[in-house]
């Protein structure tokens, strides 16, 4: 990373050219972390994560997590930075189904860990968030997905992307974006598994063992012996398979093996 | 004039374990005095594939405590990324209780389910969070009128056995056994309590390896039966092999 | 100290007036004038007092279920002990836009929930994102603050109904909630002295029906209920509202009147002890 | 504690087919202390017959003895036995002469028609409120767990034998859920024929 | 903002405001949750002292007749079963011994709650006092933690009478604690509303030479009277024998079938039948 002045070591000032430093460094952070992808059909929104793993010895990093039955995220970046701010999501979704009895608006549940990043951008002593999210959930107006970066912004898309060399997949996005809106899940995802491949380093290719599907939306033709209790589930390993296959990787089998060098942005580094 | 926290809202509860089942039971009427509030108002909830919960006394008090376990599942499953089991859910409750032990939840409460081991079993609590694991348990307005009743059918108390060599096992009964009595035990409490009937929700949480045939055979009678799968979905999802919780619905006397 | 051999008597809060270190006499009910206050926030916090019982006071409110929504009534009385004290109160209250609660009980606990409903129903409103409370959720929040409150052993002196159909699913909710939190859902309600005079009325009218119930018969049904607790509540006023609510939308009637015969009992049918 | 339970028993009656059968219980205690596992409470007043008397001890031998002095001044006077109709009413009328200082007891009355043998059972509170049932009546400290084994074991016209095995099932299972009952219990069964009179074997804490 | 949303979701949080109950800390004392109010005693006892009112609404369990002696061969602990809510009994299986750690026992008399978590709650530092100091508890302090805790809620209204049992370094040892927060140390204790039933047994049979055998039969037979003449006490008998090398669990015995003679064990763990029916009648006849 290039050396910045001294205006970076503070988030309560600004540089002379009127930029926060900490706070693009943490949206550096995120970028990162490795890519996720989120696409928005009529019915359907869906995650789709490349995971990392730190050696032939080690599992895959999760990437989507769950916050509620109709409500999940994919993450990029500081992983235990995202565990604080998820556990803040699962909370306000269980006090949402407590206080009113309904399942946590996704707009309202992504302005409020807004509002909290922000507050770390402009309080004394405090440090941004270093992780981004793609939000995924299913309300009374349909399905949603939403990008919550670290600087307080949180929108809302039809398909975004995150994450290491993500610019690549939002390329893919923005010349399929149009035909999204009525895709079935099945072509959805298909799209969603396209992007995420376009990210990827060129040695590399999307296995089940690391990609994982997060979808909200009624069940595909696929979806058999998935566990689910809402709208939202995560598919991974033989219940992503399927799809994985059905993209036509050759290399595929050889991959999953091998594991990627690059690593997540760790607290210790 | 001065406040009293709590009110007494009627109706009766009941469990009993088998080998691979539990069957949770509960009357839906709901009183206050000599007033019936509702004709159906549940005091059974699912908790997991594994666990049902009946909650019987201040009703405002059971129905919190049960969004408050429920809660606490939640979190747990969101932490470890399985169910809870039975026995902790049993442990948790009962520190559930007991925090409020200076002022206690006015409920009596009974966990039903399938254990870590397969088997049917019951978890009876008193109020402020005492338990035990049983065969079976009744408890609420009914319940000196229904446990005798237990002990004699489902524990075989005062019962010779026909053949003393092998006398017969407490909570090794058939589903469709345990469903008649549970059915005889909620009419006769309806018949001689004012505060039990309207309805009788029975949750039949089984394991992969119980025999459905009792089920089976009552969506087939023509009674007036109603039996629905809970949770539905979820039951598609994890397929055949797993742990399914039905109720079934039957009617009891209204006056 | 050796301990009594009755188990029973042990370690209970001590009884006997001579051990009674606990200031207690047993036989005193339990006052809510000797609250413990939290931190106090002004110099009059001393004197403020929470609810010990009602003053200005509401009677019961009907509610039942029909075929296209949810009827409420309640009349326009507010008492003070037995005097009549307010004769053109509303107590019957439109939160959103098909939600409509119905009070009985103190009048200033009322407002108060009104206001927080207010407050609920604005900040809704500001999301301006699509979504809305409906009466489910209304109900969920009533019940969870009431419970709050008896549990802080600082009650809302009401008991609600809570009336409203669903503008997206269509589904009608029709329930109760009071002092202490208690909930309930039937297809007729009614509190305090409906409960015992107009509910055996309704259960028999709505739900003993065969043929699904109209707007029209409903509202005839209501009025025979309000008639009949005219006649026998002391504490009511023939001068009431009538609420429907629909999947269109809620609207509460202006006041109305039902015809009342005040006549010898002996031309009256049906009276006292006669059979025919 | 209420005085109706300071000694503790229960007492149960059934209608048959043809027959009637009484049991009560066996324990005298003093609160939570048994005393004595011998005290019969129910009573022959006349070979067809009987009256349980669970409560209060020292008013169960009083109305015992006072009962016994009506009904044979009943005979002096009639020359005949009492029905079992017409004793529930003298069991009525007795205790309602006590009105504001009522014997603490609640009678059951289990009998057969001298004329036609047709099974007669009744209970009263303990000022003397007649309840004649035409299945079976419960008293005593175990009657709500005596109410729910005989209203789901209980069924119409049974055998003298079934009979037995119904009431006597109904008070075990009862008793064995009430701490201030139990200790031996009793059943009479009372048939055109004969009494059959038997002492069960129940738990002894 | 609407106020009662903000307190939930505000600084307490919706945790704190309804869920207030036990988290089961790390050894700091859990914190339960009092009513708001000036006199929580008298609430308290407003809605769960049933000697006031036996009306009153929330019944809590009582368990009833326990006792244990120390003898030259280590600590003999023996408790009925039977739980009673007013005249119910609204349970005959209750474990009363609660089984703290392989060396301690704890026995239940009074409000069974109160006995069971707070004996949970005392094997839990038992526990840790091992993990921190490489040794296990004596029986002392072990119970000098539950008086510490029974006495700082003096008076609050917990109801408990139970004895510590086990045996440490300086051999077999018995505490007597309770919820006046008294704690004694002695050889031959009985709580319970049948404990005078046993005493009578106990104090006529007790040797500080007994054998293991006999100290077991005396022990068995003790609770059985007490069973037998208390109404509250019944139904099984779990009888424990503590040694150097921890406790046994001698078996539950039904105590009406020991009236009558027909108890057998149902393992070789299980003590031994009694030679004759322990029921007078039984033995002698009842004429």
């Amino acid at each position: 990373m290039v050396f910045r002045n001294s205006y970076d070591s503070d988030n309560t000032v600004f540089s002379p050219q009127g930029r926060l430093h900490q706070v693009e460094y943490a949206l550096e952070a995120v970028r990162q972390g490795s890519a996720a992808v989120g696409l928005r059909s009529n019915t359907h929104a869906i995650l789709l994560t490349l995971k990392r793993s730190t050696g032939e010895l080690a599992s895959y990093q999760q990437k989507a997590f769950k916050i509620d039955d109709h409500l999940g995220i994919a993450i990029a970046g500081l992983t235990s930075d995202a565990r604080v701010l998820s556990n803040y999501m699962r909370n306000q979704a269980m006090s949402s189904r407590l206080l009113y009895g309904r399942p946590i608006p996704v707009n309202r549940i992504v302005s409020q860990i807004a509002e909290k990043a922000q507050l770390a951008t402009q309080q004394y002593g405090r440090r941004p968030y270093g992780v981004g999210f793609l939000v995924i959930g299913q309300d009374q107006t349909g399905p949603h997905l939403h990008e919550f970066s670290p600087d307080g912004n949180a929108l809302e898309y039809v398909a975004m992307s995150i994450g290491a060399r993500s610019q690549m997949a939002k390329t893919y996005l923005e010349k399929e974006h149009d035909k999204l809106a009525e895709c079935s899940l099945d072509e959805l995802i298909h799209h969603g598994l396209q992007s995420l491949k376009a990210s990827l380093q060129q040695s590399k290719t999307l296995t089940p063992l690391n990609t994982s599907i997060a979808i909200v939306g009624p069940p595909g033709p696929n979806e058999s012996g998935v566990k689910s209790e809402g709208s939202f589930r995560i598919l991974e390993g033989d219940n992503a398979k399927p799809y994985i296959d059905a993209l036509g990787q050759e290399e595929q089998t050889q991959a999953q093996t091998q594991p990627t060098q690059q690593r997540d942005v760790t607290m210790q580094e | 004039m001065s406040f009293s926290p709590y009110t007494q809202n009627g109706g009766t509860i009941l469990a009993i374990a088998g080998k691979d089942f539990c069957v949770v039971a509960g009357d839906t009427r709901q009183s206050e005095g000599f007033s019936i509030q509702s004709r159906y108002e549940t005091k059974v909830w699912r908790l997991n594939e594994k666990a049902t919960i009946a909650a019987n006394g201040f009703a405002a008090d059971c129905k919190q405590l049960v969004k408050r376990v429920k809660w606490r599942l939640e979190t747990y499953k969101h932490a470890h990324n399985r169910e809870m089991p039975l026995k902790s859910i049993a442990r948790m409750v009962q520190t559930m209780l007991y925090g409020k032990r200076f002022f206690p939840f006015y409920s009596y409460v009974i966990i039903g389910g399938i254990d870590d081991d397969g088997t049917g079993a019951v978890y009876g609590f008193d109020p402020v969070g005492s338990y035990e694991r049983e065969t079976c348990r009744a408890a609420g307005a009914a319940q000196s009128l229904l446990q005798p009743f237990l002990d004699n059918q489902i524990y075989f108390r005062n019962q010779q056995p026909a053949d003393p060599t092998n006398p017969p096992i407490p909570g090794t009964l058939p589903l469709d056994n345990v469903l008649a009595i549970v059915t005889d035990s909620f009419t006769g409490a309806t018949e001689r309590h004012i505060e039990v009937g309207d309805a009788l929700e029975m949750y039949v949480v089984t394991n992969s390896n119980c025999d459905l045939g009792a089920l089976q055979q009552i969506t087939q009678s023509a009674t007036k039966t109603d039996l629905e799968q809970v949770a539905r979905e979820e039951a598609e999802f994890n397929g055949p092999k797993s742990c399914k919780t039905f109720k079934l619905l039957r009617q009891l006397k209204k006056d | 100290m050796n301990m009594s051999n009755n188990f029973t008597s042990w370690g209970r809060p001590f009884t006997d007036a001579k051990m009674d270190m606990y200031g207690g006499d047993v036989t005193q009910r339990y006052q809510l004038g000797a609250q413990q206050m939290t931190v106090p926030d002004d110099k009059f916090s001393e004197g403020v007092q929470k609810t010990q019982q009602p003053i200005v006071t509401g009677t019961s409110v009907i509610g039942l279920k029909f075929k296209d929504g949810i009827m409420l009534a309640a009349d326009n009385l507010a008492s003070y002990g037995s005097l009549a004290r307010f004769k053109d109160i509303q107590r019957l209250y439109g939160v959103g836009s098909n939600t409509i609660i119905g009070a009985a009980g103190d009048m200033s606990d009322f407002q108060h929930v009104q206001h927080q409903l207010d407050t609920l129903i604005t900040d809704e409103y500001c999301h301006d994102d699509g979504h809305s409370l409906g009466p489910a959720q209304i109900y969920e929040y009533m019940s969870t603050l009431m419970y709050h409150r008896r549990s802080q052993l600082n009650p809302l002196w009401n008991a609600f109904v809570v009336g409203g159909v669903d503008p997206k699913s269509g589904e009608s909710t029709l329930a109760y909630v009071d002092l202490l939190g208690t909930t309930y859902s039937a297809p007729t309600i009614g509190t305090g002295y409906a409960s015992m005079i107009a509910i055996p009325l309704l259960r028999r009218l709505v739900e003993d029906r065969q043929e699904p119930l109209n707007k029209e018969d409903a509202l005839d049904i209501i009025k025979t209920c309000m008639k009949v607790l005219f006649y026998r509540d002391a504490r009511s006023l023939n001068k009431f509202q009538v609420a429907t609510i629909t999947k269109e939308g809620s609207e509460i009637s202006q006041s109305m009147s039902v015809d009342t015969e005040w006549g010898f009992a002996e031309g009256i049918r049906g009276y006292g002890g006669q059979t025919q | 504690m209420s005085i109706m339970e300071y000694n503790g028993g229960s007492v149960v009656a059934m209608r048959g087919k043809k027959c009637v059968a009484i049991a009560g219980d066996l324990r005298l205690g003093n609160r939570n202390m048994s005393l004595a596992a011998n005290f019969e409470k129910v009573f022959p007043i006349t070979q067809k017959l009987y009256v349980g008397l669970p409560g209060l001890a020292t008013d169960v031998l009083t109305l015992r003895d006072t009962f016994r002095f009506r009904t044979n001044m009943y005979k002096l006077k009639e020359g005949r036995e009492i029905e079992p109709n017409t004793f529930a009413h003298l069991v009525s009328s007795t205790l309602y002469e006590r009105r504001w200082s009522p014997y603490f007891v609640e009678p059951v009355v289990a009998g057969l028609d001298p004329n036609n043998s047709e099974p007669f059972i009744a209970a009263t509170d303990l000022i003397g409120c007649l309840n004649f049932a035409k299945d079976f009546v419960v008293s005593g400290t175990a009657s709500d767990k005596m109410f729910g084994m005989a209203e789901s074991l209980w069924e119409p016209d049974l055998e003298a034998e079934d009979l037995f095995e119904t009431v006597s099932q109904t008070l075990l299972n009862g008793v064995d859920r009430d701490a201030l009952s139990g200790w031996g219990a009793v059943v009479h069964l009372i048939t055109p024929e004969k009494i059959i009179t038997r002492s069960l074997k129940s738990r002894m804490d | 903002m609407n106020a009662f949303a903000n307190e939930l979701n505000g600084a307490r949080g919706i945790d704190a405001a309804l869920h207030d109950d036990f988290e089961g800390g790390s050894g700091g004392m859990p914190t339960l949750q009092l009513p708001n109010t000036a006199d929580p005693t008298g609430f308290l006892r407003e809605y769960t002292d049933e000697q006031n009112d036996p009306s009153c609404r929330i019944k809590i369990n009582h368990g009833t007749t326990t006792l244990a002696f120390k003898y030259k061969g280590g600590v003999i602990v023996a408790v009925d079963s039977r739980a009673t809510a007013g005249s119910y009994v609204a349970s005959g299986t209750v474990k009363k011994v609660i089984e703290i750690n392989p060396y301690l026992l704890g026995t239940m008399a009074g409000g069974a709650a109160d006995c069971q978590y707070w004996e949970t709650y005392l094997g839990i530092q038992c526990r840790l006092h091992e993990l921190r100091n490489r040794e296990r508890i004596s029986v002392a302090a072990a119970s000098k933690y539950l008086s510490n805790i029974t006495y700082s809620y003096k008076g609050k209204g917990l109801s408990m009478g139970t004895m510590i049992c086990g045996w440490d370094k300086g051999g077999p040892a018995i505490w007597y604690v309770d919820s006046d927060g008294s704690r004694t140390s002695g050889n031959v204790f009985s709580v319970g509303s049948g404990s005078t039933f046993a005493y009578g047994v106990l104090d006529q049979g007790y040797s500080y030479e007994l054998s293991d055998d006999e100290a077991l039969e005396l022990g068995r037979r003790s609770i059985y009277a007490a069973g037998h003449r208390d109404a509250y006490s019944g139904n099984t008998i779990n009888l424990y024998i503590v040694k150097e090398t921890g406790w046994t669990h001698k078996g539950t015995i039904d105590i009406s079938e020991l009236h009558y003679g027909d108890w057998k064990p149902k393992n070789e763990n299980e003590f031994r039948a009694p030679s004759e029916p322990y029921g007078y009648d039984i033995r002698h006849g009842t004429e």
